[in-house]
């Protein structure tokens, strides 16, 4: 294989997201001088934190083909349970670790429901989307509930090493669920999940409780969103979960993780996140009413997909005729 | 002689409808490569199945080195020191080469939890070393690799199991000529190494280039073990069948009216069809020969309009076409029965009935409405002609036998007025009864006038019913036969080279 | 007799029709009210809407593909054709451009999917974003009240005793139950969601009835919209919301399955009737509107776990 | 299995330990408002008694100020898809055009996302605006926005849901208060007994729950009016049908209906006309188009002008003036429209609102 090639095919094997986003930057910044600018950078940055950490989850459940929907409602039932365990009287990590128990709790319950009964995950996420943002309801009776801690504000407005909290909470995020998914055995039951589930039998695994695994997982990344949005906003907001779960989804299929064969990865998904927080940042600081925004998302969205799939469709021919 | 390192007895084993295996005996005995063949449904992979694990018999009993066992699942089985290499890869097309190989199995790092990835890496490569196949990258991930370089990761990943036993089913069917060389001389440094091998196939010239004795079965029954240098060919069919192949070939002699189909310097856009010049007439059955990946099955697609044809011309009834899909195709009276049947010929979820009337619905029904009863009853007819042993019309496709499955693929072109038919591969996995009726079917349709192309892999099917042989050989003709001008040995050979 | 019940056993709908018959025993014991005339007219006239979008959506999933995009439509469809009403177009025409427009984005979720090959998951929610952006910016946030009366009979009147979007939706149902049992469109369709690439070996032109499927969705979604807005004498932008992925819930209640190529319009319809009745007989037996999305939720997941497990149990 | 769990476990502890650490940030500075004295927030909505810098309310709104310079503001809301929102943008923009600043209009795509809301005024922040309206979905949560404002020193003008803490200015109404006066006019219309119905806004919306609150408040005065049910209709007129079809179906008796807003009590009015019932007491809220239509049939009793417009128009004048030379308003919550201009809609005055002081067209 010649150096020529090689380059060629690091072109190739660029993700779509990436020049999307790259042309992205390119037309937000001579539309808006405000835009390009370090600290607008680092605006955007925090933002995307907490849609990456929901976002990763989300991916590793794609990657095992399934789909998770429900974080929209974990991460409403996150933010309330930790403020109200606050309001009891509950330790801050003590609280902490509660509710991610619960928040992981509540993904392994759908991924078990998913694998005993072999029942769609699109439905059985939906319907425990309905029962997490129901019960997030009925704790606090409609209302938002107001707590302040300063770890709050040490959450969302602190450093390390100059690096922004939420920022470097999602990186820990990814790192943790880069070592799990490449490198140790549960990662590579993921890709097996997804790519080949009788492979995973023949290999003496019980892929009930790798489902288990998978969804508890995504059920814990939305916890942790759930505490970042909570620090956030300083309350507790039955609603604040809401929309969420398309977000990611649509993240990590921009990302480039697709439904079927455990093809993807958590990489693409930084980009997706990234190309989707630039892209409401930037209409907002463009000053885009918020009329056309949706509109805009969408097509943006779309797009970002269309390109992904046909790309990767063009790719496969060319493999194949490659063997 | 050593002691056999296994031994099966009296191995029973029933399905719904079917008794798989009648009162087999199997044994094995280190260093030897022990051929298992049949016709297909003879119960080759249900005998493997069972010592693998993953069927339980109902009767029989298995011996490892002279101590009774009882191997309940694929775990046990590997605790015997036997795994396998399956037909359908059990690869994992996201993950990499070593990680693929020591699935579920990795070694792990001093810190908790985390897999050692560069000894992983170092000990595929050596497995791989020791299979001179160094090129394949471990890094890589499966999906991207060929069929052939997928082979030598399954068969990297059964000997990293360090087995006393390995089960290869169908090994070469997805191999290149050079590639099946390059895997025989494995097979012979395994054997050097003392492991068993248990070679499922029905490719009997590969026979004795490997074998030491051949076990056959005939549906689900054991017929006799006997050694590879001491029966020749012809007894062994005698053997598989049950009868002889004069008799199972049976054509009427009729005449051959006109060209129906003719191809023109055909080629596709991935280089697998190169310049293809065939001519079907009416009346006349056509066998295209050649190996898996000559191309064949792409050569259909591409007259059928699945695929998009790169350059050249497709005449139907002399009349020049520009393909474009199916629809069109079928409208012009040509039919495709595609060789995966339960992946493009059958809605495995409904019934018989509409599976039968599939095609020809609209046909039947210009009116967009239809009629439940004329469906009913032309699926009757239909289970009644073709003899498909089915309980009611209204049964699930799903749970009928492959030569039954394959009956009503046939039934689906029969209820349309074609008068060209593609059959790839008609009789892959199904049982002989099946077979020969099908050979029947296609005799008759000849009779009637219709002009058949046949694509097949085996080969006394292909010269039993051919009246003309193409033989494909890496997407280019390179010869054009008629009945009875070669040989087996001739044909094979053609498969191989361009000369000869 | 004996063929009837076979062939009950064998429909896929068997026991969300006793979960049905279930759920309205536990509702007449638990409520006096719930068995009155009155109500059940009600409970019909609510599910009317959610039923006519979600049998829609039933065609696009025995394809094997779903259509998130179908309560944006509707509003979408409603708020256009509410202001070609006060634009004066005549109440026919509305509702021929309302159908042709919900057919119009129906198509082009079928192209995307069809013909680009993307999920219909991510396709159909790309294009909702769209389609209710399109609507926000038609509507500049307001909302229009006050549509002639003969158009908002459509939504409120009565055709006897029987309200007119209960009429509308029977018609749609039976309108589907021929075209997806009794036609050759409807088999085909069946057999793409059962067996694609089968399907293509059939000579069956899977992109057309993919387009054709979608667009039909779409046009059902137009009629809902459009027989919403009647019912509501007003349009805006969020009034499809409520709808959203409770359509999806009633098509899988019903027994159609994501996987495609079995179900069918009869499941949708005790589907949405079961989602319609949770909902009321928690209101007749005051049960807080933040529990309700709770005991949904619980429906959902047990209805379909059961659903799919007996079809299990039935193939072994 | 069990190193998963461990693994799992090992996680969540570091995260506790993560959040935990970090530094600590210094409080939230509110230097802008610093000298103003405890008078300036404390004043309780009431009558007005001092000039505004505005005159007439919804669309005939006007002001005598004018921009020295073209300044830069924002108006942000909780929605776009609510037509009350998109009024109070209305406002702001024709507020801005008749003072001659710019206004950039937003709100969150995902309706009444307090977490989106935070971000559009990151997003403002980074922007540069030299000011803001906003319309916070809930108090509390706008906070961590809000004290970044503070530390740009923007002025911030809230209508209706205050934020938790002063900021510039409040305006819009009070919702409590509102729904004690509807939910006296109810009673007193009821002679004080009678079984009531609230249709309650969306879950989780803070002005909702105001309102419901001052509702209740108003009610529990009253030992012979029962509230029989309430329910959310999410301020949506199909939901406030629907709702209103199912407790028809459960409640022999209803005597009044409130509404949390005038869409979901012209839902409950339409459930009520197909179950043929025409003397139930309906009230609602916002006096809007059809609200004050019902009004005029005599199909609603009572209706409050909450005039999204005006308060917008009246938010952006104070700030522009602050602009301008600094001008502080007299006290923080300036509740518009006030008695003064009669917010209270029913038969009587419903001709003379909709001639000249609506807030729509």
């Amino acid at each position: 294989m010649s150096e020529a090639k090689s380059f060629k095919e690091k072109i190739h094997n660029v993700p779509p997201v990436l020049w999307m986003l790259i042309t992205c930057i390119a037309i937000f910044t001579i539309l808006s001088p405000q835009f390009f600018e370090l600290s607008n950078f680092r605006n955007i940055l925090i933002q995307a934190a907490p849609l990456l950490v929901v976002s990763i989850g989300v991916t590793v459940v794609l990657l095992s083909e399934g789909v998770d929907l429900s974080t929209g409602g974990t991460i409403s039932l996150t933010t309330v349970l930790w403020i109200t365990f606050l309001k009891m009287g509950i330790p801050i990590t003590v609280a902490i670790i509660m509710t991610l128990i619960i928040a992981l709790f509540v993904g392994g319950v759908n991924g078990f429901i998913v694998a005993k009964g072999n029942i769609p995950p699109f439905i059985v996420t939906l319907g425990m989307a309905s029962i997490t943002s129901g019960v997030a309801l009925v704790i606090t009776q409609g209302y938002s509930i107001y707590f302040f801690h300063p770890l709050f504000s040490r959450i969302v407005n602190s450093h390390l090493l100059y690096i922004p909290m939420p920022i470097v909470i999602a990186g820990v995020v990814f790192l943790v669920t880069w070592f799990l998914l490449y490198r140790t055995k549960y990662g590579a039951q993921v890709f097996g999940l997804g790519g080949n589930p009788e492979a995973l039998t023949l290999g003496g695994i019980n892929r009930i409780w790798s489902v288990v695994r998978v969804f508890s997982y995504s059920g814990l990344l939305a916890g942790i969103t759930g505490l970042i949005l909570a620090s956030r906003i300083e309350s507790g907001n039955p609603i604040s979960g809401v929309g969420w779960e398309f977000d990611a989804v649509a993240a990590t299929l921009i990302g480039g993780t697709s439904f079927n064969e455990g093809r993807g990865g958590i990489g693409g998904t930084i980009l997706g996140v990234l190309l989707l927080a630039i892209i409401r940042n930037a209409l907002n600081v463009i000053g885009v009413s918020s009329m056309y925004q949706s509109a805009l998302i969408g097509s943006m969205v779309l797009l970002a997909i269309i390109i992904d799939v046909s790309m990767k469709n063009k790719k496969d021919n060319r493999i194949e005729t490659e063997v | 002689m050593q002691n056999p390192i296994l031994s099966a007895q009296g191995i029973s084993k029933r399905f719904p409808g079917v008794q798989a295996l009648d009162k087999v005996d199997f044994d094995l005995y280190p260093g030897e490569v022990h051929i298992i063949v049949g016709e297909n449904g003879a119960g080759k992979s249900t005998l493997s199945k069972c010592i693998l694990g993953a069927y339980l018999p109902e009767e029989g009993e298995i011996y490892i080195e002279g101590k009774k066992v009882s191997i309940k699942s694929s775990k046990d089985a590997l605790g015997f020191g036997i795994t396998a290499v399956y037909q359908e890869f059990n690869l994992i097309p996201y993950l990499s080469v070593a990680q693929n190989i020591y699935f579920n199995r990795e070694f792990m790092s001093k810190i908790p939890g985390m897999v050692d990835m560069k000894k992983m890496h170092e000990e595929a490569k050596k497995i791989l070393s020791s299979l001179n196949v160094d090129y394949i990258d471990t890094k890589t991930k499966v999906k991207h690799l060929g069929v052939a370089e997928k082979q030598m990761v399954e068969i990297a990943k059964a000997l990293s199991f360090k087995p006393k036993i390995i089960i290869f089913d169908e090994p070469t069917a997805p191999l290149s000529e050079r590639e099946i060389e390059a895997f025989f001389k494995q097979i012979h440094k395994l054997k050097a190494a003392g492991i068993a091998i248990v070679y499922v196939s029905h490719r009997m010239h590969e026979f004795d280039q490997i074998g030491d004795r051949i076990t056959v079965l005939r549906d689900g029954k054991y017929i006799g073990t006997v050694r590879v240098d001491s029966i020749s060919d012809d007894e062994l069919v005698k053997m598989m069948v049950g009868r002889d192949v004069s008799q199972v070939y049976k054509r009427t002699e009729n005449e051959h009216t006109g060209e129906a189909l003719r191809t023109e310097n055909i080629c596709d856009k991935k280089g697998k069809v190169r310049n293809v010049n065939i001519t079907v007439n009416k009346g006349e059955i056509v066998g295209l020969a050649g190996l898996v990946g000559a191309g064949r099955t792409e050569l259909a697609r591409l007259i059928y309009g699945v695929d998009d044809i790169y350059k050249g011309n497709v005449y139907i009834k002399g009349e020049k076409v520009s393909v474009k899909s199916p629809e069109q195709m079928v409208k012009l009276g040509l039919g495709l029965l595609p060789e995966d049947r339960k992946g493009l010929g059958l809605a495995l979820k409904m019934s018989v009935a509409w599976n039968i009337v599939s095609v020809s619905l609209r046909d039947m029904f210009p009116k967009l409405f239809i009629n439940s009863q004329k469906i009913s009853d032309a699926a009757e007819e239909n289970i009644k002609e073709l003899r498909i042993m089915t309980p009611s019309p209204h049964r699930i496709i799903k749970f009928l036998s492959g030569g039954n499955q394959q009956k009503v693929v046939i039934a689906k072109w029969l209820n349309t007025d074609s008068d060209i038919l593609i059959f790839d591969e008609p009789t892959r996995g199904i049982d002989v009864g099946a077979k020969m009726e099908i050979y029947t079917l296609m005799d008759k349709l000849a009779a009637e006038g219709k002009a058949i192309l046949m694509i097949s892999s085996e080969l006394q099917e292909v010269i039993g019913l051919s009246d003309r042989l193409y033989i494909l050989h890496e997407g280019k003709i390179v010869s054009e036969s008629k009945r009875g001008e070669l040989s087996e040995e001739e044909i094979g050979l053609r498969m191989l080279t361009v000369e000869a | 007799m004996g063929k009837v019940i076979k062939r009950l056993q064998n429909s896929q709908g068997l026991l969300s029709l006793m979960g049905l018959f279930i759920l309205v025993l536990l509702s007449s014991v638990f409520s006096d009210r719930f068995l009155r005339v009155d109500n059940i007219i009600t409970i019909l006239r609510q599910s009317s809407i959610l039923l006519i979008l979600s049998v829609g959506l039933t065609g696009v999933v025995i394809t094997r593909g779903v259509d998130l995009s179908i309560s944006a439509i509707a509003a979408f469809v409603g708020c256009t054709c509410a202001q070609l009403l006060k634009a004066g177009v005549p109440i026919f025409f509305v509702f021929i451009i309302g159908i042709i427009l919900g057919g119009i984005i129906g198509l082009f979720n079928g192209f995307l999917v069809g013909k680009l090959k993307l999920p219909p998951f991510v396709a159909t929610y790309g294009t909702m974003m769209v389609v209710s952006g399109l609507s926000l910016i038609m509507m500049q946030g307001a909302v229009i009240y006050g549509l002639p009366e003969n158009f908002t009979w459509y939504g409120v009147g009565y055709i006897g005793p029987i309200p007119v979007p209960v009429v509308a939706a029977v018609i749609i149902v039976g309108i589907f139950l021929v075209l997806l049992k009794k036609t050759t469109f409807g088999r085909e369709i069946y057999l793409i969601g059962s067996n694609h690439n089968a399907a293509v070996y059939s000579a069956i032109p899977v992109k057309k009835r993919i387009y054709t499927m979608y667009s039909i969705c779409g046009m059902t979604a137009g009629v809902a919209g459009l027989l919403l807005t009647a019912r509501l004498n007003a349009a805006e932008v969020a009034m499809g919301d409520t709808f959203g992925l409770q359509t999806v819930a009633a098509v899988v209640i019903g027994g159609t399955s994501l996987l495609g190529g079995e179900g069918g319009p009869v499941g949708t319809v005790i589907g949405a009737l079961i989602l319609t009745i949770v909902v009321n007989i928690m209101n007749l037996l005051g049960i807080s509107s933040y529990a309700q999305p709770v005991v949904i939720g619980v429906v959902i997941i047990s209805t379909v776990y059961l659903d799919v497990v007996s079809k299990q149990n039935r193939v072994n | 299995m069990k190193r998963f769990l461990l693994i799992t476990l090992v996680m969540v502890m570091a995260m506790g330990i993560l959040f935990a650490a970090g530094e600590q940030e210094t409080g939230p500075s509110s230097a802008m408002n610093k000298d103003l004295g405890d008078e300036y927030y404390t004043s309780t909505p009431g009558e007005r008694t001092f000039q505004i810098p505005m005159t007439g309310v919804g669309l005939e709104s006007a002001t005598d100020v004018k921009a020295n310079e073209t300044f830069s503001l924002a108006c942000m809301v909780k929605n776009a898809t609510n037509p009350y929102m998109v009024k109070i943008l209305e406002g702001a923009k024709a507020a801005a055009a008749d003072l001659g600043v710019d206004m950039v209009t937003l709100g969150p795509t995902k309706a009444d996302s307090i977490e989106e809301q935070v971000r559009i005024v990151e997003d403002l922040i980074q922007k540069g605006v030299d000011a803001m309206i906003l319309v916070p979905s809930d108090s509390n949560g706008i906070m961590p926005a809000v004290r970044k404002a503070n530390q740009q020193s923007i002025p911030i003008a809230t209508i209706g849901t205050p934020a938790a803490e002063p900021t510039f200015l409040r305006t819009g109404v009070d919702y409590t208060k509102t729904g004690v006066i509807v939910a006296e006019s109810v009673a007193e219309a009821l002679g004080g007994k009678g079984d009531v119905i609230v249709l309650e806004g969306a879950p989780g919306a803070q002005n909702g729950q105001e309102r419901l609150q001052g509702i209740k408040d108003e009610f529990a005065k009253y030992p012979e009016i029962n509230i029989i049910a309430s329910q959310t209709a999410n301020w949506n007129r199909v939901q406030g049908m629907q709702v209103m079809e199912n407790l028809l179906q459960r409640f022999e008796n209803v005597d009044a209906v409130i509404g949390c807003n005038d869409e979901m009590a012209i839902g409950a009015i339409q459930a009520l006309k197909a179950a043929g019932l025409s003397d139930v007491v309906v009230a609602g809220f916002d006096a809007n188009k059809d609200g004050c239509l019902a009004i005029q049939s005599g199909e609603m009793l009572i209706s409050y002008n909450t005039d999204p417009f005006g308060s917008a128009y009246l938010a952006t004048v104070y700030l522009v003036q602050n602009l301008i030379d600094g001008t502080i308003p007299p006290q923080y919550f300036i509740p518009f429209p006030d008695k003064q201009e009669n917010p209270i809609i029913d038969k009587s005055n419903v001709d003379v609102f909709m001639a000249t002081q609506a807030w729509w067209l």
